[in-house]
């Protein structure tokens, strides 16, 4: 399938990879050339892997920059610059004919590789020369520059935001070492590569953010004025973020001392009427279930994000996987009514935080957003949002003209209206007990199949109020996938290459994922032969919850290796196509050939 | 719905009244947050903005609602199950922060509510002890080491002094803490728990140093029959409940503004 | 259908029920009948309600004895013993014609009753004559034992072994009462009824005990040694079961701080060796969520028991639902394989706990085992196990022998021989991170597919290896019901019903619910028409996970009102039995008349 | 994997391995239970059985294995975060219970493994400082209150004063606690954080009266630049991990005798 490959490779996307060890400064030149190329007017996209260890370790910095919106971090390079030879080393398999090679030729001696153009640069002399093996990074983000038409003025620009703080002489070195590298490459290395970074101005206003950045400032948008969490990985930044710039706008931010003690500090918060929110990871949104039940029963507004990581247990803190959705849905005991959103891009985890905080106003329920690790410190554009647009959703409250007030009322919809302290007549008392519609503890029968009913009523318009869900592809296809989070980039991706080889397949990008909106998921399955649902975990947590919901028979494509899924791991390992173009889903993963898309009938039903 | 005949929880729920309406409290400016146990019941019974029923998080959601909103007069109550053991390590960390709070805790050295097990502080010889309980808890020394910043013991059989540390407590600017002895006769029974009909000492007769430290560690930590009532240690530090200093809005400038200003940062 | 009524009526059991406020001694009487009952050779069944408040509030216990073994609770009453107006008026609706009512007509007035046979009892006067107002219960009893023969011998013995420890004045008082309440029955009532409780002679060794007891057997049979909780209601109890037993057998009990230290403890445990348990109820199992993905991870065996109460949150503590199972399930963030049973009976109780044991020792998962409100408190006869016939397993050892130890060595059944310390050579890290086969931290793509494949291949063979489940009824029926946990006894029950009628319902009690055994309900639902899953929550838990993984339609039942699911709730509201001894399945709540089971194709999906 | 250029936890690997080795440990009958944290990977560096991974419990976890094979020597060890942050219920409730446990509390005043944030031990004027943080944390003050039975501390710098109180912690009967100035330089980094290159004073040389419980904590909340290292408080009492006293077994009557008894009681 080789020419699919060669048609991906004619898009005008530039993949650059930064390689190297944790404490060489990988990801530092990495944000700086993202930065860059992201002010001169790009569409830019970045993935990054790490270990959790503090020094050490395989790191990686990947950045993706395109006059066209980037959908996802891809499946190939076009750039590879090695810091290290364990960076050359563990990313060689990358490098296909036409890639370009940037590494130092004291330490890394590549070998075996065909139609790769090697760019040597004596990184380290370089660096030593300047009084400072520490420099290496900025030597090559200088020959980079050089290589690739990057300006070096805003470079210069980015560096100097980045160090001025900090010492000055640093700031100076690392100055030096950029142009270094820049006048080594310009001089010593003949370019052989076509790839240019383009000079393209957007004409639009735009911010530069990573996924928890972008919870950071939806959460400011939507009107959150209490932020509290205990620090995990990769939820932590959403915390600095808040401490930041939550004080500024009058708000509070307490870093808790366990995910516990967060979560009830926002349940109390939003009881006193602030929009409130706390942001964990899996291990915390355990710790936080009980809690999480308390604010469903007591229906007292909550927003928790639960940046997901590779589970179970402490799993692996700084890796991607999309494992979280089951506890999310299901975690907290008895039935329990609540949202689960999930964002799929940047700019899904600013506006879906909105979204998130408008939906636990106006429903009194717990929402919880899930992000994943990838996203968190993804970097991608968005058009500045404005302001006045955007629009805000805030509880019902006590009118306190009223006479008599029942906190708990069972009204047509299910949403009674909030007292806040200080509301005169209001005084209630919230409780986790199952109570009646004053709050006082009810045991009777018929009280707790009310409540419970009131509880649950409350969502049954919810499909229809809450709309963002993308479909693409043509009306009616063979194929059809579903894909949530993050994953959603590579589908968006492998369904562009279907189209350009003209095969017949469709995808639906829920982003309320619980209670799973049952209508849509209908419509889009009758319009399409077989759904297949891609996710990156092991249980297919999302096509499970499809099937106990809807008559969907679903197949699945589920990877869970701690790595993002790739347009090619759904483009290229689990459809056959056809030399007329029509495809097929091969539900059976180690089957391989071409099978007609009738025999394809087999239900591969995920456990 | 209410506590057995006889119960000690009775008495702080009087005296809280009458110290509320002493303080002149306004019951739509006041949120009493409790957690769970017969004691946190104690919040179906006040007509005050309250939260019950999370059981050791009494504290962490009151701090949160005194953040949100520093107007309002917070308040905490529940037992020493929901004090000392599920809620041991809020208790450390909030007590240090110093927020305006008040905390009152119902010490019947058991957990009423799921029967009468021995609580952290069941005293030695009591009704409830189990397997493994281990030295009791201390919960003024607990307190005072923590760093609350009022530190009072009561008792529900000596209401006139209860009252008194009560608002005392509730004018306490920064975090107060009353453990109240309230017994509990259906689990821990007076004959059987010997502190539990105690000789009362109160200790605003004698001159302890209320500011020392390590004085008011000495008197919390002398154990015999006597139950001292009274306030063992009170300071004044800094109260962490306010919203961060230096806060904006004092500026003038909007929210939109200042939501203008910090996209203005994140443009690369 | 009034005459399905009556032809249950025909059954040879009794059910009497007393009724009161707390602090009457309602549950008292209601126990020493039980045991006299049991003691002279009866079947019996217990069930019982109160509200959590320690003092007043409504509190009823009811017995049902029986020669044939007792399914459920039933849904009608033979006698009832009010203690007080109250325990009258709250259960005067259950009084049929041909029912008995046992007062004191100085507080309560019956009226408007067709057909009840009263007895009007002065319990108040007598027990005031003997110089103590609370003997009432006991002056009731003596009346009871009069009336319904029971022998007064074993009762006075049950007492003496009730009250003997306490002061012995008290006795003495009790067994006063309880003949003053004998001789005015005798002398004063005239016997209208036709109740007697049977004298058969069980000739099988047998023990009486209630669910939280049977748990506690089992685990001591099974072997458990090491047993930690914080008190929860209801399942409190079980602590005290152990604190009495487990040190005489050299094991541990700690009441732990909090559900979390207590699940801790249970961890380290196992890792040294020793099998070990906690038990808690929904906002405990809520806290120990990451305690288990640490389980799960780090394959250290362990069993929880959640007695499930209403929720969510602190929701009814003294009350009966089912609706854990989904966070039993998929509580715990990331893929954990993990086991859940729920225990349908007593016998359940005993003999799964066993079970729970063997498989978490076989399987070195966390296995949680599901009992409920109800069964916590339900006593029931169940025959003396045979201790030698019991079977054991116990965790696949390092052998010692053996030169290099990797203690996740990928095996070809996914289990790897443990070590526990104090084996020399064994010396190993068990920890949460993703891992090496050594146990060092595995960040690699392969690495963490490759261990989650042999964490969940570990129950590949699961549901062959356990087959615990019951079906009954004809091999083909139009209906086929499927139900778990305490449910069970009700649906039984019904399905007597049904064949009585000549109804063709069939019925299927899965004890293993997740993984779920797929196998076991596809041949079940293929036998069978429509599958109605039965169960006591909102969700339609057991019946979303059904559907999720398998390809059964299935119908529900659900009632979440705090009190168990009767035979009449099954038999009585949803089914349409025509003339001819038909029987099918109406979907729609409130729908009533006779429907075509042709027309029933209506899918009611449970969201 | 391995911790920082110049981690104050190297140097507590060090003296932990010459201590079991001079206390002659035999690791098959060794456990070391840590948390989640830099310093907790401390498990994965010795040739003992290792438990590593839940944040905050490792306490929990390690008495659990005391109880099941009290023959086993149990060492906890871990961060400052683990300890007294999640862990802080934990460390209350268990010290006061006294296990025969030893505890190594590696002290870096913030969270390592997440980028450094401050831990409730934070010393003011740290680079660890945040929003509402509060009065630190007094370790030392926090064990002797909570019941602790041997409470000193060490220095990652200081070398063969660590490898002593270790070997002393190891030799305790009870629960022994060692808190370890461990510094982070690479968040907490000691040009930012004054107590990170303290004068060291060994209170062994001073006539410390260490079973004062008083006299302990009055040295222990003695703050200034100096860095007390030493055994500050010690304490005999009863040990509690060992399996309840009159337990069965001694009688001979074996497992299968035993259970006929129990079911012959639930006969009705
Ligand atoms: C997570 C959790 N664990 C356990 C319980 C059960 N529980 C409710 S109150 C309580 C203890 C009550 O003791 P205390 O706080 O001293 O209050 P008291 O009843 O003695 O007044 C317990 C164990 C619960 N509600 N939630
Ligand atoms: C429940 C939970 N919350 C948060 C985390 C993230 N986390 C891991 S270690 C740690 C704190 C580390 O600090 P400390 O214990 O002092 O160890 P150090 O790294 O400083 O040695 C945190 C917050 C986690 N693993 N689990
Ligand atoms: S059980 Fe004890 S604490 Fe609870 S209400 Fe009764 S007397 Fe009071
Ligand atoms: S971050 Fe700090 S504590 Fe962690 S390894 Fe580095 S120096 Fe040590
Ligand atoms: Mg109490
Ligand atoms: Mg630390």
């Amino acid at each position: 399938m080789f020419h699919f490959m060669r048609a991906a490779m004619e898009r005008e996307d530039r993949i650059i990879r930064i390689a190297g060890e944790g404490g060489q400064g990988v990801i530092t030149i990495g944000e700086l050339l993202d930065r860059a190329v992201a002010q001169i007017g790009l569409n830019v996209l970045t993935e990054s892997t790490f270990t959790s260890e503090i020094k050490g370790g395989d790191v990686m910095f990947q950045l993706t920059a395109s006059p066209l919106p980037v959908p996802s971090q891809g499946d190939r390079l076009d750039i590879l610059v090695a810091l290290s030879d364990r960076g050359y080393r563990t990313n060689k398999d990358k490098l296909s004919p036409g890639c370009v090679l940037i590494y130092d030729h004291e330490d890394t001696r590549p070998e075996g590789l065909s139609g790769v153009i090697l760019y040597p640069i004596p990184m380290m002399d370089i660096s030593e020369s300047l009084g400072n093996p520490i420099l290496k990074n900025m030597v090559a983000l200088g020959a980079v520059a050089q290589l690739f038409s990057i300006p070096m003025n805003v470079l210069q620009d980015q560096i100097r935001k980045r160090f001025s703080k900090k010492d000055p002489s640093m700031l100076r070195m690392n100055l030096k070492a950029l142009e270094a590298g820049f006048i080594y490459a310009a001089e010593q290395i003949r370019k052989q590569d076509p790839y240019q970074i383009p000079l393209e101005k957007r004409k639009d206003d735009f911010l530069l953010l990573n996924g928890n950045e972008a919870i950071g400032l939806g959460a400011l948008l939507a009107g959150c004025r209490f932020y509290s969490s205990y620090p995990i990985t990769p939820a932590t930044t959403i915390g600095d973020w808040f401490s930041r710039y939550l004080p500024g706008l009058g708000g509070s931010v307490i870093q808790a001392e366990d995910p516990i003690e967060s979560a009830a500090l926002t349940i109390g918060a939003s009881y006193a009427g602030a929009k409130a929110m706390t942001c964990t990871s899996g291990p915390g949104l355990d710790l936080m279930q009980e809690c999480i039940g308390f604010a469903g029963t007591a229906e007292i507004p909550i927003v928790i994000v639960d940046v997901q990581r590779v589970g179970p247990g402490n799993g692996g803190a700084t890796q991607h996987e999309q494992s979280d959705l089951f506890a999310a849905a299901f975690g907290s005991h008895g039935d329990l009514p609540k949202i689960v959103l999930a964002a799929a891009d940047v700019r899904d985890c600013l506006y879906l935080t909105i979204e998130a905080f408008n939906l636990a106003e106006r429903y009194q329920v717990p929402v919880i957003l899930l992000s994943d690790a990838s996203l968190s410190r993804r970097s991608q554009t968005v058009s500045r949002p404005n302001l006045p647009e955007i629009r805000i959703t805030n509880r019902i409250l006590y009118d306190s003209a009223r006479s008599s007030y029942a906190r708990y009322q069972v009204t047509h919809d299910g949403i009674s209206p909030m007292a806040v302290p200080g509301q005169s007549g209001g005084e209630y008392i919230a409780t986790g007990l199952e109570h009646t519609e004053t709050g006082s503890p009810g045991y009777s029968p018929q009280g707790h199949t009310i409540m419970t009913d009131k509880r649950f009523g409350k969502l049954d318009t919810l499909e229809e109020d809450f709309l963002p869900m993308e479909r693409e592809g043509p009306a009616h296809a063979k194929v059809g996938i579903v894909s949530w989070g993050s994953t959603q980039g590579s589908v968006r991706e492998a369904v562009q290459r279907f189209q350009q080889i003209g095969a017949d397949v469709a995808a639906l990008y829920p982003k309320l994922l619980w209670p799973l909106p049952v209508k849509a998921l209908e419509t889009f399955a009758s319009s399409v032969k077989k759904v297949v649902v891609v996710e990156a975990n092991k249980q297919g947590q999302l096509a499970s919850m499809i099937r106990a919901d809807t008559r969907i028979e679903t197949h699945g494509i589920q990877t869970y290796s701690g790595v993002p899924i790739s347009p090619w791991d759904i483009f290229g390992k689990e459809f056959i196509v056809r030399r007329n173009g029509e495809v097929y889903f091969n539900g059976a993963q180690s089957s391989d050939g071409v099978q007609d898309g009738s025999q394809g009938d087999v239900v591969s039903r995920v456990r | 719905m209410t506590w057995c005949p006889g119960c000690g929880d009775f008495g702080v729920l009087e005296a809280l009244r009458e110290a509320f309406s002493r303080t002149g409290l306004d019951p739509a400016q006041t949120v009493l947050v409790t957690g769970s146990g017969c004691s946190s019941m104690i919040g179906f019974f006040v007509k005050t903005y309250a939260i019950h029923g999370l059981h050791g998080r009494a504290l962490p959601i009151a701090w949160g609602v005194k953040l949100a909103n520093p107007s309002l007069k917070v308040i905490v109550a529940g037992g020493d199950g929901d004090a000392f053991a599920v809620g041991a390590g809020h208790l450390v960390h909030i007590a240090r922060r110093n927020p305006d709070l008040t905390y009152l805790i119902m010490d019947n050295g058991c957990y009423g509510l799921t029967r009468g097990q021995a609580s952290p502080t069941a005293r030695r010889g009591g009704m409830a002890e189990e397997n493994g309980a281990g030295q009791p808890i201390n919960p003024l020394a607990f307190l005072i080491t923590a760093g609350a910043t009022f530190v009072a013991q009561g008792y529900s059989e000596d209401p006139q002094s209860l009252i008194l540390l009560i608002q005392q407590a509730l004018n306490h600017h920064g975090f107060a803490a009353v453990n109240i002895l309230s017994p509990c006769p259906t689990f821990n029974r007076p004959e059987a728990a010997p502190p539990y009909r105690p000789e009362v000492v109160n200790i605003e007769a004698t001159s302890h140093p209320v500011h020392d430290r390590l004085e008011a560690l000495r008197l919390a930590m002398t154990e015999d029959d006597r139950l001292r009532v009274g306030v063992f240690y009170r300071e004044n530090r800094d109260v962490l409940n306010e919203k961060p200093k230096g806060a904006g809005r004092e500026d003038g400038r909007d929210d939109l503004t200042r939501l203008g200003e910090i996209m203005d940062e994140l443009k690369p």
